[in-house]
């Protein structure tokens, strides 16, 4: 059974759509470990560590995103987890930017995949699928 | 130290204000001498004061529009408010961004430097405690409308003392309403004792002749939470403010969707709020009201956000709210630009405008409804009560602590979190799954009828799947998640 | 020849159609053969059949959405229908141009012609008759909802040919409220006939299987008509139907602005023209109703706009009416683009679809203006039967010509347009000057005390200009239209 | 007391702002001859003459204004009206049109004046007293 870090990063307190993530992933046969809200990159790292995952899917709703996920992807390796797969999604910047444009700020900032508002967690789970599937055909450093 | 619900005195109050004026730099100003603040708020004019205005509108029927706004850098903020009071805003907002809300002041300092470097905002909203008495004065003395702090701060003291000496004359914000949807690990004896410190501040002034208004939050977590419940906490949150010595409170309600039990509950808000605060042996108190346009997810498409909106505003007036608080066609997306959020306040104000003549005439269902909610929250209450041996603050400590009140979707861990909420078959809001609400046994089979009828109606089983479905419907354009709908 | 209600025969019927078809060159296409049309359409699928959808729709309590557009270009017009379905409407309107409206085709020529060179369009709708069965037919294979043409025309008889043969499953109008508010020169005598015509026609494919859908047009000038005077003429316009053999009849009211009143005149326009239908023993027509969102003078802001078109919606919502026609954020403007029309279908359809289990509760207030337009519809429909001594068609022509029946600001000169409405304190609509309205003394005198009331409550006298302000009011963002606003 | 002529030109049948235009201009003083709706060229030329008018107030609100409105300049030149004040309003054109490109466009009809959409009369009092008492000042032709 694959497993998945979820948590909600930074100051950011919105609940709901991380249970319904944890909700959906668990229904899906996901073995899901949430960090919950205001979880920190440490919270992410180390459950992910603990747990053996493969994936660690970030939301972010609030708008401090950007500032909160950079260097996520270099702690990771730091802390030796250079296969895994990092997610971010939510309503990840302040106001309505062009998202292409934010695509670009994550991408660079080492997410594999990035996600615009409105983006339901029902609506992607054959990317993640997919995604676990190819597991560890990738190294990022 | 042992919470109660008993007003600070001044030694208690003084004591730690000192520790509050020096957590941060911007504490440290002369600015924030009381007697000077109190000279300054003398100055404040009627239009510019909440409490006034306020009253004068609960008074006179209308329903006022109040925008939600707040951007990182100083001037840019000060244009914002111009904008939005041109616009037609009758009151003005600020909204803290959520570094300020956490106390993480260095973090916000960062985000102003960010944003002022990539001139784009990198913060949620507006850090006053970064900026200090000085500079919110500048944002007060810009606009020509009452101003108020919103923001979601379980600790906002410090945020307290300077917005109220620059002239802003109402802060959002509770003890509970700041803690529970806002915060996971902050312990709830302790958010309630600070906001008890907000509302001595608040206390202070009105004994020396200034009335500023406090509005607990309403809305909690914005997401399916049933009328009884979050009345009960803004009545509460009333009376542990005006133990404090408060005397104008804006009780506050997240629009639900059915238009029945939304008008119920604004107008059951109103009467219960008084009741106990008469109960409690407050009898001045201005209890005025706030309905919050939806709070929930919104729909992407800008028409249909719109309409959302207006339809919101349509409730608010028919149900006779004091004040509304918009929200905008990019509500899904991100904080709005000045424009959007413009959009907002013009279709909300035309149409409270509209129907300012106007009441949603009295029925029986609605009066079932109004009763229903009635004795909802007179059971929590009297739960409330007795848990705290006849102490409001203990008790709902107590209540919180054995789920006796529980929010749905709360991020605290001082929220027991058992509780599900799901609509009925007209799209009220009802129980499903009660933890260890204070409910007694015949409102509980009320609610379980009434999910029970629309279990039946949709051939469907009771289960979470009913309140996630509920969660995602309105912004798919229907009240009720209904599994056809799938 | 005498006008009266009697079902044409047969002959006569085929005697005007051949001078009708031979009125304008594309009546003499073949498509336009009897037996032809009837072929086409039979094979019109259900879920493009205008009378199928309604009776659905109203079976289901759901409440659908209809834009108004048309363009001259044809090419222009389909992709404009295609878009507007494609942006939710469930069911598609043509508007036709104002030169077909009064049957001047030549210069409905010229339009398109022009129109085409320039590439703007310089004709405010869709020539259908200049363009012919044929090219109809492309606009109804191109969508895949009923479609139904909307118009203002006093004759319209080649047109209902074209359009009906061309699969166009509904036609708007009726020979009073496609003339009263349309036409300053044009006999209700002709009108009526005409209409009876285009009813006939409609009966004539119901004989051979074809339920094709007729509705009336219901606010008349859109300006301050009191709701018992537009259900009267839509009453006695679906007795004319419904003589001449028509079965599905959607009548039609135009938002006053009051909700109570407008839901209780949503309420009351079924059951009372159901009540007529019967009473004059037609028992098998499916009613259904059509509300028209706001039909005066519009707000110039587009935010503004939204406000008033979901507000609108909210209440056709709530008052289950069968479909409503919306507006769009230019109203006030001019022809809206495909974009503005989307955004106010979108609010709308959201809305409604928010709204869909829900209902307006059953009140007092809401009983008594039901009660209150009932007995004037009585009143009036008492008067028009007398007049016409027992034939529904003399007894219109007889009570517009004495003013038993008489609509404000219509400029027709067969209206006697001497009643002058105004708002009372609440918003509902009342009569301030009846001319020799059929209303019995006792209505009068209840108009008149709720109108009084206001004019107390403003200190201001009782004149045309509590009307002219009542006019500019909604525009201005207020319904009533108060002194002290000025 | 001076008069004006007023209506609705074409086969345009909004009558309500007409009514009002009556109603506002006659308590302000003017003699006003109203040719109502569904007027042609013709129906304001004669009353324009038969009453001795210094201004003609044409309103359009339906769309067609610019067809409708073509070589009514040069037919009052024809009828002897060279002086004759004309003005147009209401909603001119079809749909949302850039209101400068609009204007040109009646200006070069040889309307006096031309007025967007939502012009109250009521605002525009001012305008009219003051072209009245330059009338004569100019001819056009
Ligand atoms: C409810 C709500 C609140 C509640 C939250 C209660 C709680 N504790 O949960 C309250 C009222 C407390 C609140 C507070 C605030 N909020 Co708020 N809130 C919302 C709102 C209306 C709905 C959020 C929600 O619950 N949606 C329903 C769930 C099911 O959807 P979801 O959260 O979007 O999650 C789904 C998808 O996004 C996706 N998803 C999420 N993460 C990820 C990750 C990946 C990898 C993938 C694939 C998918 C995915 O899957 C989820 C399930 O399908 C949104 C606006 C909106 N969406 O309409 C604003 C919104 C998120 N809030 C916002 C803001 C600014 C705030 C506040 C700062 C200000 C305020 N309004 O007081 C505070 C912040 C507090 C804090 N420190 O975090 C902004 C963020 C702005 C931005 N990014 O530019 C929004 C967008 C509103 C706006 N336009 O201004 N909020
Ligand atoms: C009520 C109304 C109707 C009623 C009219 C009843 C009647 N017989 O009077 C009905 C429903 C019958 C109707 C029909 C149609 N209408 Co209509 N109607 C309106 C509406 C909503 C209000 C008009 C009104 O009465 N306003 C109140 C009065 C007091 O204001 P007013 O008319 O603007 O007049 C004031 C000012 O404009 C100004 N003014 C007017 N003329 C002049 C001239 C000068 C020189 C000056 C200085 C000032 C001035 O002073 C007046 C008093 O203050 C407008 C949109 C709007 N404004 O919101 C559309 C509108 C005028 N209609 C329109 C259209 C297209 C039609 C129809 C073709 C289609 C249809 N909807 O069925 C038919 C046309 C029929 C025909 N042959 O003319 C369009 C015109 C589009 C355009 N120009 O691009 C409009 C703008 C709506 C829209 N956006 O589509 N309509």
């Amino acid at each position: 059974m694959n497993t998945i870090v979820i948590g909600v990063i930074g100051a950011d307190v919105h609940a709901v759509g991380n249970k319904i993530i944890e909700y959906t992933l668990t229904s899906q046969g996901y073995n899901v470990v949430n960090v919950g809200v205001l979880a920190t990159q440490e919270d992410f790292i180390n459950a992910a560590i603990e747990s053996d995952a493969k994936m660690i899917l970030v939301s972010s709703l609030y708008g401090h995103g950007e500032i909160d996920c950079r260097g996520l992807r270099e702690k990771c390796i730091e802390a030796g987890l250079d296969k895994i797969i990092l997610y971010v999604g939510g309503n990840i910047v302040v106001g309505k930017q062009d998202f292409k444009e934010v695509e670009q700020r994550f991408l660079a900032m080492g997410f594999n995949r990035v996600f615009p508002p409105m983006t339901k967690i029902e609506s992607v789970l054959d990317i993640i699928k997919k995604d676990l599937e190819e597991y560890g055909k990738n190294t990022f450093d | 130290m042992k919470l109660n619900n008993k007003k600070l005195s001044m030694d208690e109050f003084l004591k730690i204000r000192k520790e509050i004026l020096s957590s941060y730099i911007t504490g440290s100003d002369p600015l924030l001498d009381l007697d000077q603040a109190v000279e300054y708020l003398k100055n404040v004019p009627n239009h510019k004061n909440m409490a006034y205005v306020l009253n004068k509108a609960g008074q006179e029927g209308r329903t006022l529009v109040q925008p939600r706004a707040g951007t990182p850098i100083l001037k840019e903020h000060i244009e914002l408010m111009k904008y939005l009071e041109q616009a037609g805003a009758d009151l003005l907002p600020t909204t803290i961004d959520s570094y300020t809300r956490q106390n993480r002041y260095k973090e916000a300092e960062d985000g102003i430097k960010e944003s002022e470097r990539l001139n784009r905002a990198l913060l949620n909203g507006f850090p006053a405690v970064n900026y200090g008495v000085e500079n919110c004065r500048k944002v007060y003395e810009a606009i020509n409308v009452p101003i108020q702090a919103r923001h979601g701060t379980p600790d906002a003291r410090l945020l307290a003392e300077i917005i109220h000496a620059a002239g802003w004359t109402s802060n959002e914000g509770g003890g509970i309403s700041y803690n529970i949807p806002y915060a996971k690990n902050i312990s709830l004896v302790d958010s309630i004792k600070y906001w008890q410190y907000c509302d001595r501040l608040v206390g202070y002034y009105q004994e020396r002749g200034i009335t500023l208004n406090r509005e607990p939050f309403g809305p909690l977590t914005g997401t399916l939470v049933p009328p009884s419940i979050s009345h009960t906490i803004a009545i509460v949150e009333a009376i542990l403010a005006a133990t404090q010595g408060v005397k104008s409170i804006t009780v506050g309600y997240g629009q639900c969707g059915n238009v029945t039990q939304d008008i119920a509950a604004l107008k059951t808000l109103k009467i219960k709020t008084e009741e106990y605060l008469h109960r409690f042996g407050f009898k001045d108190v201005d209890v005025t009201t706030v309905f919050h346009q939806w709070m929930g997810g919104f729909p992407n498409n800008e028409a249909e956000a719109m309409g959302l909106i207006s339809m919101s505003a349509t409730v608010a007036a028919l149900g006779k709210a004091t004040k509304m608080i918009t929200k905008t066609p990019y509500e899904s997306i991100g904080i709005p630009t000045k424009e959007a959020n413009e959009r907002g306040i013009k279709a909300s104000k035309f149409v409270a405008s509209l129907l300012k003549d106007q009441q949603f005439p009295h029925s029986e269902e609605l009066f079932r409804e109004m009763h229903q909610i009635e004795i909802e929250i007179d059971s929590l209450m009297d739960n409330i009560i007795k848990a705290g041996k006849g102490d409001i603050a203990s008790g709902i400590i107590e209540a919180f602590k054995s789920g006796i009140i529980d929010v749905p979707f709360a991020p605290s861990k001082y929220n027991l979190g058992k509780i599900l909420p799901a609509r009925d078959n007209q799209g009220y809001i009802r129980i499903l799954e009660f933890g260890n609400l204070g409910f007694n046994d015949e409102i509980k089979e009320f609610h379980k009828s009434r999910i029970q009828e629309r279990v039946d109606y949709e051939k469907r089983t009771f289960s979470f799947d009913l309140t996630v479905d509920d969660i995602y419907a309105v912004s798919m354009g229907s009240l009720i998640g209904r599994k056809q709908n799938k």
